[in-house]
């Protein structure tokens, strides 16, 4: 017979992840969701929290260059790698060519889901272009959208694609 | 919607890690991708005191090993490598296949193939090819390693063979012989979601076109990913001709007990196994024309 | 900068100034304020859908380090007062919806004590150590179950579940059926759905103690409207109060404009605990207990001569209040949606709203227009089917002409003026869907390809949509000190684009280009009367309000600029930022000079002579009366009668929201509203168990379309302006949903029109879609 | 939710009512619960331990006994009981009834239970929680029958089970449930439901103290 082992002292974790470029050193306790280190540790409020169980996709980031769910991940997981998120997307306060097809195709209206269609979307057009509308289609069905019907952003991927692989 | 509380454990070694589990055992959880077990642990419909992050092994844990025959997967393969392994694609096409329907790229990016068997969920993709493929676990402990074959593997909902303080460190898969040819097929209500009813199916055919040997299981029909053999023994023998294939749907339709719940009624669930086989067995008709033309 | 005045901005399709900061991860949403010092809220729930509560043991929670404070509803009594339903009626049988009840829960989910703490984390450890001590009481699950004879109560004591009778009448139906050549009956239900903004609803507060004043940031739909409810509860002054909307809002659709306990107990706490306070909800809790909507069974009846002309409709309806009446909006409007764009000389629509164990059901995006549409079309297909006509036949011979306008339906609207239609033009919306669909092809096509075995339907249905509902909706406009024009709205946006639309209007109103010109919104603070965005009503209200302020600005403007310049007003236009005299750079003023004058001032210096003080403007505009939008929708559907499978093929929007302010954004609300249609129509079930227990309590269960399950669409505008407000516009946030469950069954049903397969509910899933086969198949057997 | 169950047990129809009469033995054969305190009145303090893969919920609460007939062999228990945390409730009416066997051979015994689940578990897939009531009821009824042959030393043909070999447990051969599992997990269950073996509110003040040192996330 055996008591419930519970949590004695948790002294957390030392953390080392570069953000966006550069490193950062924090301290993190176990249970901490990567999307809340980045929101309320670090302040990149960008990401968001849509449903917290992996399924409506606005809290993806991109972690050593894949495309993953921020609310599914701990902070203390990430401890020695590169995360991306959408503040890192822009320098010099221009729009990439990926957020001008955005804004172009009217492919968002309140936001929110926003930056995780964004950093999907960076991550799949590394791996190459977007052909059609059902790859379009297709690349775009692991985030929710409420608000457009996604026809805009259907469009601005394949915009995208084209300029991005131009 | 936060994790309740646990200690992070992130051993090096695998040894460490079954220390971990030996030491923690029921208290514990073996986390590898995360991509079933984060959302049940922010639900908070698992609560446990000891996480234990096996990503951090420095073992050979994240390669595909491959032998003459058969495949090795060990635990910290992700599903994408998988369903983009061109190896994989020619020798385990229906691997591919599967790994395609699972979920959406951000979740196959972290989640690996023995998270998923190990999580076993009966109406999950994996656990259904792994049983038309004959896999073959194996788990460690601190007690040493075992091997467990699939038919032993999965017991009922999100439970398997393995003892609290075991890891699932690889699973193994006979590749099949030159003429193998195979399919999986599922259905779905939206994509990604979890298919309402799936079948995966691998035959041999002879020069004649007759199935020499075949193995189907269906998935999200039962407890577990489930065998349809009295299908099985039917096929054997025939050619796969329309009237056959309607007998097998009728056959894996009777075969199948499902429970119906808000998404679909069990009388659908049992007309969908006996649809999808059939359509499972045309494509590998299908197949096989192609190869012959 | 460009350097001529914008000729017209209205009608343009320009890029939204919102998008550059939702695009780079600088939106401002709720949980992203920074509130020094702000503790974490979270709700303890109740599981049970009816129950007593006798104790509740929160001792142990409140030992948890990191706690701050656990309060109970009876902690809190000073505030169990109720939250009164928005819209009444005199028979409404009401039962107190309680901020946080201490007593009972009649739904799960709803709150019954509070947690306050240093972070979330600890705030949900806690949760779990409250013990709560229920007394279960039987739970009704159902509308069917409510009226049940002899089933349980969804609330202790009572007589009847039936909240309120709500009935519509033209003609004399009953006689009317007598009488009829033909009639036709059917049973159609549409379950529960949500709104489900991606955004969940939050409420952050913090009381300063220097001016004794709120100030509460909530993501509400309406603000002004909660600071009312809020200054009645508290019994503070309504000035004492105030709410901001953040300026971001990651959507609405309808659940977020209602007014919940939460909102209550948070400002409250934070007046207690003299901390800030933030609560943002999880996507468990918004699955519980956000206002939900749809759930209705419709019993109608048509009758029609030998040429499928409606003589009659009566329609006898069953309407899931939930546990509480939040407003009766939904029953109201649906029961005036019934007979559509159709001449029907009887009509009799009998509403039973019922109170069930469930959370209560407000507006969600469509507002019991969908199920009244859903019940009105399917049954023209009936007439179609019985009769052997084409069913764009039957509608576009029971069509309203374009010249009978104003068309008096002859029942009344939920604004209580008489159902009045003050414009469109329906057979052209059919028409024009038709033609695009190139219908008499795609029928041939369909019997083609019919005979060898493919399964296509087509599916119309036709609407119209009450909006732009009253009683007002006001605007400010500023010229800043800095030069700048402020367009200042009570209502508060969720993505719609206000920063963009309502600097359109005014620019046109100005004869000022946009550049000059920005928006604010939803801050109780800036402007004193509001009432907030629902109903598809903000650009037929807040639209001409901003109009008709931007007029009175550019007077001012060009009064103040003609005295500096010595010239009659008329000689006044503006080059870019400058008023200038005949067109001439040399003599002008720039807005910064008119703003130095007229508002800034010289310390103790009089102003010019005929100068008036204070560039600013106000109007707020109250419509006579609802306008009312329309359109048509086509849908052509596959299905696979093995798998149950659906795919759309093609689908057509005709739209007429009146005059388009931009036609970008009109697009993007009617296809994003038509997703949601498409949710309704074949996806999202809010399913109960017959205990009233939740059972699609997160995404795993509840499907939320995907880029993948959202067809492309053919969409089409029509513009036939309302007279009933100077910019001649309608809503157009709702059109794209309100048909799209009818034409995609209509569509399926056709398609199944060979096995005889009844599709009487929505969604229509693959599985239903079987079993219907399977029905059909049986009934076909001879006896 | 319905339940139906049914077994033959090679043993006298009295002994086998005589046996489920008593709530030590009926909540021994149960996976995962166990009694915490007889009240009296036929009314029993007991905990209940489910445990699908990581899901676990522990319910703490009363089973009574509410009708007896010893003529009819009829015996009808309500158990309730409430999620250790707060998380919902479960509820279930099982009526019992024994009967001779076929052929007048041992005793059939016919088990109906009416199972009600609120909460989270509750919200999360009904189908599956319906395919785990009917494995508990299965595996009870198969170690209510092994318990009571094995009682009664009573050399079986309908308890094919425990004669083919198998470990207990496995694979019964008359009921309707699907099939248990092996001892590993039936052990696992109990191992846990030992570690529970506490006072609910007792072990929640030492729980929140424990875990309420660190506060942070």
């Amino acid at each position: 017979m055996r008591e419930p082992k519970v949590n004695i002292e948790a002294p957390g974790h030392l953390i080392s992840v570069t953000v966006n470029g550069s490193t950062r050193q924090h301290v993190v306790d176990d249970r901490l969701t990567l999307a809340d280190f980045l929101r309320e540790r670090l302040r990149l409020t960008g990401t968001h929290l849509g449903c917290e169980h992996g399924v409506c996709g606005a809290c993806t980031v991109i972690v050593d260059g894949a495309s993953v769910r921020s609310c599914l991940m701990l902070a203390v997981q990430v401890d020695g790698c590169d995360v991306e998120t959408v503040e890192g997307l822009s320098g010099e306060g221009e729009l990439n060519p990926l957020q001008q097809a955005f804004k172009k195709n009217y492919a968002l209206q309140c936001g929110f889901c926003t930056p995780g269609f964004l950093m999907t979307l960076t991550a799949a057009l590394r791996e190459g272009p977007i052909k059609d509308e059902a790859e379009a289609r297709d690349v775009l069905s692991g985030n929710i959208c409420r608000c457009t019907g996604y026809t805009g952003l259907v469009q601005a991927v394949l915009d995208a694609s084209k300029e991005t692989q131009a | 919607m936060k994790p309740g509380k646990f200690v992070y454990h992130a051993p090096r070694e695998l040894d460490e890690a079954l220390a971990m589990l030996h030491e923690y055992g029921d208290e514990a959880k073996v986390l590898a991708g995360g991509q079933s077990l984060m959302p049940m642990l922010n639900f908070r419909l698992a609560q446990i005191d000891h996480l234990i992050d096996i990503n951090r092994i420095e073992a050979e844990l994240t390669e595909i090993n491959w032998a003459a025959d058969t495949v090795a997967i060990p635990a910290l393969v992700r599903q994408r490598h998988v369903e983009r392994s061109a190896q994989v694609a020619e020798r385990l096409p229906i691997l591919t296949e599967a790994l395609g329907q699972v979920a959406h790229p951000q979740i196959r990016n972290r989640g690996t193939i023995c998270g998923s068997l190990a999580h076993a969920d009966p109406a999950a993709e994996l656990p259904s090819v792994m049983s038309v493929l004959d896999a073959t676990f194996t788990v460690a402990s601190a007690r040493g390693t075992r091997t467990i074959p699939v038919a032993d593997f999965f017991q009922f909902h999100l439970t398997t063979a393995m003892e609290p303080d075991e890891l699932l460190l690889r699973v193994r898969i006979n590749l099949p012989g030159p003429g193998t040819l195979s399919v999986f097929r599922e259905f779905a209500t939206r994509r990604g979601d979890f298919a309402l009813a799936g079948v995966a199916a691998q035959c041999q055919l002879d020069t004649a076109g007759m199935v020499t040997a075949c193995r189907i299981a269906a998935a999200g029909v039962s407890s577990t990913p489930q065998r349809l053999e009295q299908v099985e023994d039917m096929l054997i023998g025939q050619r796969l001709a329309d009237d056959v294939l309607r007998d097998a749907e009728s056959l894996a339709r009777d075969a199948v007990d499902p429970t119906g719940d808000i998404h679909a009624s069990a009388a659908y669930r049992k007309r969908l196994t006996g649809v999808l086989l059939r359509r499972a067995l045309a494509d590998v008709r299908t197949q096989r024309e192609v190869s012959h033309a | 900068m460009s350097e001529v005045a914008a000729k017209s901005m209205i009608g343009a399709g320009i890029e939204r100034r919102e998008d550059d900061r939702l695009l780079t991860g600088h939106g401002r949403y709720l949980d992203d304020l920074e509130l020094p010092g702000a503790l974490s809220a979270a709700f303890l729930r109740s599981t049970y859908a009816h129950a007593n509560v006798l104790s509740i043991d929160a001792d142990a929670a409140r030992e948890l380090p990191g706690v701050v404070a656990v309060f109970t509803g009876e902690d809190l009594a000073e505030i169990q007062k109720p939250l009164a339903p928005k819209v009444m009626h005199p028979q409404l049988i009401d039962y107190p919806r309680l901020p946080m009840p201490p007593k009972a829960v009649h739904y799960v989910g709803e709150p019954i004590a509070i947690v306050v703490a240093e972070s979330r984390y600890v705030a949900e450890d806690a949760l779990e150590l409250i013990e709560v001590d229920y007394e279960e009481l039987p739970a009704v699950g159902s509308t069917a179950a409510a009226l049940r004879p002899g089933g349980p109560m969804a609330h202790e004591g009572a007589e009847t579940n039936v909240a309120v009778k709500l009935s519509q009448k033209a003609g004399d139906a009953d006689k009317a059926i007598r009488a009829a050549p033909h009639t036709l009956t059917g049973e159609f239900f549409v379950t529960r759905g949500g709104g489900h903004s991606m955004e969940t609803r939050a409420v952050a507060a913090r009381f300063d103690l220097t001016t004794e004043q709120l100030i509460v940031w909530d993501t509400t739909q309406s603000p002004h409207y909660a600071r009312q409810q809020l200054s009645v509860i508290y019994g503070m002054a309504e000035d004492d109060i105030r709410i901001i909307a953040p300026p971001d809002v990651g959507g609405g659709f309808g659940p977020k404009a209602q007014f919940y306990g939460e909102e209550v107990v948070i400002p409250w706490v934070a007046k207690l605990l003299e901390r800030p306070v933030k609560w943002v909800e999880d996507r468990s809790e918004n699955f519980v207990s956000a206002m939900m909507e749809r759930s209705q069974t419709h019993r109608i009846e048509v009758a029609f001569d030998d040429d499928g002309r409606l003589i009659a409709v009566r329609d006898f309806v069953e309407h899931d209040q939930g546990a509480y009446c939040a407003g009766l909006q939904v029953p109201s409007i649906t029961t005036s949606t019934v007979p559509g764009p159709y001449h029907v000389p009887n009509i009799y629509v009998e509403l039973l709203a019922c109170y069930t164990n469930m959370v209560p059901t407000s507006s969600v995006r469509g507002a019991g227009r969908p199920q009244a549409v859903f019940a009105m079309e399917r049954m023209i297909d009936r007439i179609a089917e019985y009769l052997d006509l084409d069913p764009a036949l039957v509608r576009e011979r029971n069509l309203i002409q374009a010249d009978e306008f104003p068309y008096e339906v002859g029942i009344t609207f939920r604004d209580g003026s008489p159902l009045t239609y003050d414009s469109g033009d329906f057979p052209a919306l059919l028409s024009g869907t038709l033609e695009r669909l190139e219908y008499a092809r795609t029928r041939a096509w369909q019997a083609e390809q019919r005979e060898r075995g493919r399964m296509i339907g087509i599916g119309l249905a036709v609407y119209v949509e009450g909006c732009g509902l009253g009683p007002y909706e006001g605007a400010k406009i500023r010229l800043t000190n800095k030069g700048r024009i402020l367009v200042t709205l009570a209502a508060a946006g969720q993505g719609q684009g206000y920063e963009t639309v309502y600097a359109q209007i005014a620019s046109d109103a100005l004869g000022l280009n946009m550049d000059h010109i920005y928006v604010t919104t939803g801050d109780t603070s800036k402007i004193p009367f509001g009432q907030g965005t629902f109903a598809s009503r903000i650009t037929a209200t807040a639209g001409p309000a901003v109009f008709q302020a931007a007029q009175q600005m550019r007077e001012r403007l060009l009064d103040t600029a003609s005295i500096l310049l010595g010239c009659h007003p008329a000689e006044i236009s503006f080059i870019g930022d400058r008023a200038c005299r005949d067109g001439d750079v040399e003599k002008s003023k720039t807005l910064l000079e008119l703003a130095q004058v007229a508002n800034v001032g010289k310390h103790g210096i009089t102003l010019p002579k005929g100068v008036q003080a204070g560039l600013e403007t106000s109007s707020y505009f109250a419509p006579a009366r609802a306008a009312y939008a329309s359109g048509a929708h086509a849908a052509v559907v596959e299905v696979d009668p093995d798998t149950g499978g659906i795919t759309v093929l093609r689908y057509i929007i005709g739209h007429d929201c009146g005059t388009v302010i931009n036609p970008r954004l009109v697009d993007g609300q009617v296809i994003g509203g038509f997703a949601h249609g498409i949710g309704n129509a074949m996806y999202e079930e809010a399913a109960y168990d017959s205990d009233a227990q939740p059972q699609a309590a997160s995404y795993l269960d509840y499907s939320l379309v995907s880029a993948t399950e959202v067809p492309s669409v053919e969409l089409f505008h029509i513009q036939t302006p309302s007279p009933l407000n100077p910019l001649g516009v309608k809503g157009a946030g709702e059109g794209g949903t309100i048909p799209a469950p009818a034409a995609i069954a209509n569509a399926i049903e056709d398609a199944l029109r060979p096995l005889g397969a009844r599709i009487n509910r929505a969604p229509v899933t693959p599985a239903r879609i079987v079993d219907a086969i399977q029905d059909a198949a049986v009934v076909d057997q001879p006896a | 939710m319905l339940i139906e169950n049914s077994f033959q047990v090679a043993a006298d129809p009295d002994q086998v009512f005589d046996f489920l009469q008593d709530a030590n033995n009926v909540v021994a054969c149960m996976p995962g619960a166990e009694l915490v305190e007889d009240l009296g009145n036929d009314s029993y303090r007991g905990k209940v331990k489910i445990k699908i893969g990581p899901v676990t919920a522990a319910y703490t609460g009363t089973a009574t006994i509410t009708q007896r007939d010893a003529g009819e062999r009829v015996a009808i228990l309500l158990a309730e009981g409430r999620d250790t945390k707060g998380n919902g409730s479960a509820k279930a009416t099982a009526t019992m009834r024994v009967s001779a066997g076929a052929d007048g051979v041992g005793s059939a015994v016919l088990l109906h239970t009416d199972l009600s689940v609120s909460g989270r578990l509750a919200q999360f897939g009904r189908s599956v929680m319906a395919d785990v009531s009917n494995r508990m009821v299965g595996e009870m009824a198969t170690r209510v029958r092994d318990t009571i042959e094995a009682a009664h030393q009573v050399p079986t043909d309908s308890g094919a089970a425990t004669a083919d070999g198998n470990p207990p447990g496995a694979a019964p051969a008359t009921t309707t449930a699907p099939a248990a599992r092996p001892p590993a997990g039936d052990d696992a269950i109990k191992a846990s439901s030992i570690a529970w073996s506490v006072l609910a509110g007792v072990f929640r003040r030492l729980f929140a103290r424990l875990r309420g040192r660190d506060v942070s996330a």
